[in-house]
């Protein structure tokens, strides 16, 4: 994963993507997109005049380790799926600075609706990375308490979870606390009308939501180029709020932005959107297949910006970590996979019952109707084999 | 005090301010619920007397309105959805299907989702277009969601308190067109179950199933039979899901005669549902196959057209004599 | 309606009802809208550095013309909802220099998708005023032929027509021809998801079409404030194309403003977003109470920018019409309004059995079963009849 | 040539094919129908052969998809949309349902909008949640759609080609886990008619009907039923709306008793309709009342209780029993 290279390091701007319909005046609306950076790719601090981030060698060595085990476990599940483990598996290979800068973002009482892809995310937020499995497993669609991390169920209905951050955001502002929230979604859900309506209430009711998109330049097939004709963040501003473009590859720069972004809906000036300049360095899932319709060069060309590679190279060149470290976080990753695949390989199927649990909170007569006689059907095959 | 002769509208009015009274939780959210009170006046007055934090003026945008509530009860509100007409909730469909039904059961239970959604619907009011649906089958047909409809004022009281309470999401239809017929309400009575159906006249010839608006034309009929010297039993549902089928087959046992009136599209409407289950639960008892009145399979007409188009005295008095007939 | 005022003639700025909750770093978003003006309400031809248009006196008659008309025309049916006549009536009053304006920047082959409101639009296209109220009277939901004007039936659900719209202006381009495509909706319709995609779409395909807001200050109740927290004109910029805000009073400014808009569609540039500032100056509808909701005084203010007054008095300035050309356009006036009167009064209740008719253009089996079976049951009563 | 034994995903690829080549007023829109040729590619190499301007990779919005077609329509021309899966089909229903549906009525006949959306639907391939629904109730209720699913290779072909021509709106779904499942298709037959259902297995005794993805379980079902020395007759109903009912009368006169069987649940589903309006046509003929077997009311479940969610083989023959047993 860690590959070295000279392809060009620069982030690649939507506008040269532009279809040949889109016209000049519509490019003269996008201008050079503000790229908030602070590691280069060739792992050199930067500065930015609005974003910056001062952090002990121990957090940012934290960032590192947080990084690499979620690489571990991503690599881990996607292996599982090639086992049969799992049904599919949704690898977020390329996007963890953006999930682990804008995850250690976050305060314990801040409230998370990721998509379908925030594993990282869930990482920071301390969820148990097998919990996350089940649903890819088939044993459940999720299950697992949000409330005890403040990290919401994946969401797959594209964009859908934007409103419900809003309106979570809502409920925060009305009870008066500062906490803030955060909605993930993809350059692809940018188009949902969900996620508009949900910029459009967030402003209106001022919520302390920060939206959180990781243009990882791909929804399955289709380019960003299918989805708009300008840079992402620019949607927010005319919904009157800030937006502000971050290289989703550094985790410096999504942490510093991120940070901002939240302590801005703490102090109650309402949304912003961040939106994480990245790559989907995998297939859409583990049933895509991405030769398809992309080319190998713009991977390799990613690939030169690897947001763990960066760091690696800034911890060494400062010496903030030495070889030892890195080989107990190589042991650590190792156990990771370790626990995750014997926990995947020892998760029970669900009771056959279980599906006629949790339809209602407070009971349905026809649930209970057809919960007996589905136990009296199952049982007759009992009695049959009795005979 | 307790005893009050109120408009079906007013009564809900009441149930809503109660709501907002007793639970801090309560919200209430929609396009014009505000100053205007709601273009059926619903929520007259609950902005003045509980501040714009609790009965919100919402944008355009009924997606939004039920995306945002469902976030709002996940951070442990309840709050209760107008949407304006029926014919609007369409594009709040995906959010109420998709997340509002399913996410207790995503979560395996954790979370709770009591989002109530008040709809009005049905036509006899000389509307325009999309201003008389009846969509409760697109509703009752997806699991996770509850589907209630009160065809009075005391039950427009009562079911919306037991609808705001109950920890599931609730669509809740309310009968526009009898908005301003009163009817006695004991806001001290206790109330009975929400998803339990009603006789509301008793008879031995036949059974008329209906809810919300057609149960008082079901009165009528039955009222208009009994001169023509035929015993007509009316049974009020009031819930579209889960439905009291006990209550219909206890009926029909005795009657050993159906007929499911709705104003919604018989092709796959209620009646339907009520038909099939009711033939496999009576089938030595029925002495005529369950026949349905209902709205045809054709956009809901203009105004001028209504009254062919819904079921009126006469078709349901029809279908009474071609089930005797059998 | 032609009332003297000294009110405040400026436009009033959105931000200045921003809700309190909005902060200061949105504010700064919202910066003063550029009202395109080519006339004040004082009647002043004002000059602006982009949008010019030079009118012969006859197309300044013209629009007078067609403005006076329409409100006269909306009078009528105003008075034919009050008599019983209509079930419904929804007015344009105060909006008619932002129909005409818009309306008459068409050619005949573009093609206009409206609201429930856009009567002066109507007007422009040439459709017979009285094929508008059939819908208000309930004898069908529009019923016009779309193609014979180029002018859409109107649609209820807010917001849908902009996706119809744009879909139809993909059709245009794919024809290569230079036909443009308008889309009317109102302040509230911006909230809806569909317009967002509209605006997503139309981006993307670069489709030759013209988003026309007319924001009238009020979505039945809810003034602008609860839509948006910045101008709305703005909206446009996120997606990649330009919006420009129009006194929506200003008839000369909004035929501008729209042809240029227009003319950049057909130049194959793609979309534009024009919002015309304006107000409605009656009920939403008939069956609407606005004083539940909203001040006198508001609606003082703007008598004092009223659209045809400003153009009746730069015409007598300028000496365009004398008082014999103002008394014949009220004459014409006054039999437009009894042509119309008369022709609802004769509209006849459509025959019961149309309730079946076109469900479907190719047939269905149950609805010939059901209009048999209808046909039957009323049958039966003419027989009951006979007995 | 004429003849070619294909899965039935190859065969719709080859029926857009044909209708891209045939007129050129054909588009195919959706998410990843291009390059990628779908999820499922069913749309493989036709943007290759029909270019960007026909085959139309669409922003990721399914209400902008419908909306736009709908347009298009407008324009002239008959598109082809992909919904990727019946899960996501909702953020759309608005536009079917209030735009898609009523317009041509709405215009008085005077404009016709031949869309066609096509929806992969059903479950049994193992996916994750809103990936496994059968949502065809939700739309055959509403008037102004025709809502049809083939249940083989031959019938995708065809019945695709009539719903493309039709000048109605068609929902076509798609039985999504029969994509792979090959049989023979002459391209040069003429085809029955698309809304006439078909009975592919003769029997007496009892009437299996279905449709879609459950043609085939019944088709089984039969042939074990026969094992047993029972006759049982299948009906692949081919149309949700309309529904042939004059077939289902025809068989069920013969054979005195029906069951259908959907995978959408039972609650308000298609079987309730067909229910209901068989026992009124064939009240005398029935010596059962007629069963279904579908999905339970409950979300479609976690991969691991599909086959138990579902009807198999199993519930199928069971309900045979059960009917047999009157
Ligand atoms: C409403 C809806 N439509 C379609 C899909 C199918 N789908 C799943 S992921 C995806 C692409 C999402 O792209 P993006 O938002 O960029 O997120 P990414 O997968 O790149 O993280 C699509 C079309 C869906 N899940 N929901
Ligand atoms: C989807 C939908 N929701 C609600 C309504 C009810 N409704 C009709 S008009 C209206 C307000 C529209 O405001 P705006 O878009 O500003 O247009 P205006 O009426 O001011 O011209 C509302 C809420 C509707 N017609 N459609
Ligand atoms: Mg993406
Ligand atoms: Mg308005």
């Amino acid at each position: 994963m860690t590959v070295e290279g000279t392809a060009a390091r620069k982030p690649r701007r939507s506008s040269k993507r532009t279809s040949a319909s889109a016209t000049k005046a519509a490019g003269a609306l996008s201008a050079e997109p503000q790229l908030v950076q602070l590691l280069t790719p060739e792992g050199e601090r930067v500065q930015h005049p609005e974003y910056d981030i001062d952090l002990s060698p121990d957090e940012l060595r934290g960032l590192y380790r947080d990084m690499v085990l979620t690489r571990r476990f991503d690599a881990e599940a996607t292996s599982l799926q090639r086992q049969g483990e799992l049904g599919l598996w949704a690898s977020l290979l390329g996007q963890e600075a953006a999930q682990i800068g804008s995850g250690r973002a976050l305060r314990d009482d801040d409230y998370v609706f990721p998509t379908y892809r925030e594993h990282g995310v869930a990482w920071c937020r301390g969820v148990d990375p097998t919990n996350l499995l089940g649903m890819f497993r088939g044993v459940n669609h999720g299950g697992w308490d949000p409330t005890s991390n403040n990290f919401h169920l994946y969401t797959i209905v594209i964009g859908s979870q934007t409103l419900h951050a809003t309106g979570y955001a809502m409920g925060v502002a009305k009870d008066g606390a500062d906490s803030a929230v955060i909605a993930y979604f993809g350059d692809g859900a940018s188009s949902q009308g969900d996620v508009a309506e949900s910029f459009t209430f967030s402003a209106v009711y001022n919520a302390p939501v920060v939206f959180f998109c990781q243009n990882n330049q791909w929804a399955i097939s289709e380019p960003t180029e299918k989805q708009t004709r300008v840079p992402l963040y620019q949607r927010a501003q005319g919904f009157g709020f800030p937006g502000v473009r971050v290289d989703g590859n550094d985790v410096l720069a999504c942490l510093a932005v991120t940070r901002s972004a939240l302590e801005r809906a703490r102090r109650g000036e309402g949304p912003t959107l961040v939106e994480a300049f990245t790559y989907r360095m995998g297939a859409h899932t583990t049933s895509d297949d991405p030769t398809r319709y992309r080319l190998d060069d713009e991977r390799a060309a990613w690939e030169a910006k690897d947001p763990i590679l960066r760091l690696r190279t800034y911890l060494e060149k400062e010496r903030l970590a030495d070889a030892a470290w890195f080989e107990e976080l190589e042991a650590e990753s190792e156990s990771l996979g370790k626990r995750v695949r014997e926990a995947v390989r020892a998760m029970p199927d669900p009771e056959h019952m279980a599906m006629f649990d949790h339809v209602y909170a407070d009971g349905h007569a026809l649930v209970d109707e057809e919960r007996a006689q589905f136990a009296a059907y199952q049982a007759s095959f009992a009695d049959g084999e009795d005979k | 005090m307790a005893v009050q002769k109120l408009p079906l509208a007013k009564a809900l009015n009441e149930s809503l301010r109660k709501a907002l009274e007793t639970d801090p939780k309560v919200l209430v959210m929609g396009e014009d619920v505000g100053k205007l009170g709601g273009v059926f006046r619903v929520t007259d007055g609950l902005q003045k007397d509980f501040g714009e934090e609790r009965v919100i003026d919402t944008p355009l945008a009924e997606s939004g309105i039920v995306g945002t509530a469902i976030g709002l009860a996940l951070r442990g509100y309840r709050p209760v959805v107008e949407i304006q007409f029926d014919g609007f909730v369409f594009p709040a469909y995906d959010q109420i299907v998709t997340q509002l039904a399913k996410m207790h059961a995503r979560a395996l239970g954790k979370i709770k989702l009591p989002v109530v959604v008040r709809i009005p619907y049905g036509g006899g009011i000389g509307a325009v277009e999309h201003h008389s649906e009846s969509p409760e089958a697109l509703f009752a047909h997806v699991a996770g969601l509850k589907v209630v409809s009160p065809s009075n004022s005391s039950d427009a009281y009562w079911m919306l308190q037991q609808a705001i309470q109950s920890d599931d999401p609730v669509i809740f239809f309310e009968p526009k067109r009898r908005y301003w017929d009163k009817g006695e309400v004991d806001t001290e009575a206790i109330p009975g179950e929400l998803h339990k159906a009603r006789t509301v006249r008793e008879g031995t010839d036949l059974t008329l199933a209906a809810y919300g608006p057609m149960v008082k034309l079901c009165l009528e009929a039955a009222a208009v039979a009994a001169e023509e010297g035929r015993s007509v039993e009316v049974l009020d549902l009031r819930s579209m899901s889960p439905i009291d089928f006990d209550a219909v087959q206890a009926s029909v046992e005795k009657t050993r005669r159906l007929v499911v009136v709705h104003e919604a599209p018989v092709f796959y409407g209620s009646g339907a549902e009520i038909a099939a289950r009711i033939t496999e639960r009576c089938f030595y008892h029925l002495e005529a196959p369950v026949l349905r009145v209902g709205g045809y399979h054709a956009p809901y007409p203009p105004a001028r057209l209504e009254e062919e188009y819904l079921p009126g005295l006469d078709r349901v008095l029809d279908a009474v004599d071609r089930s005797l007939a059998y």
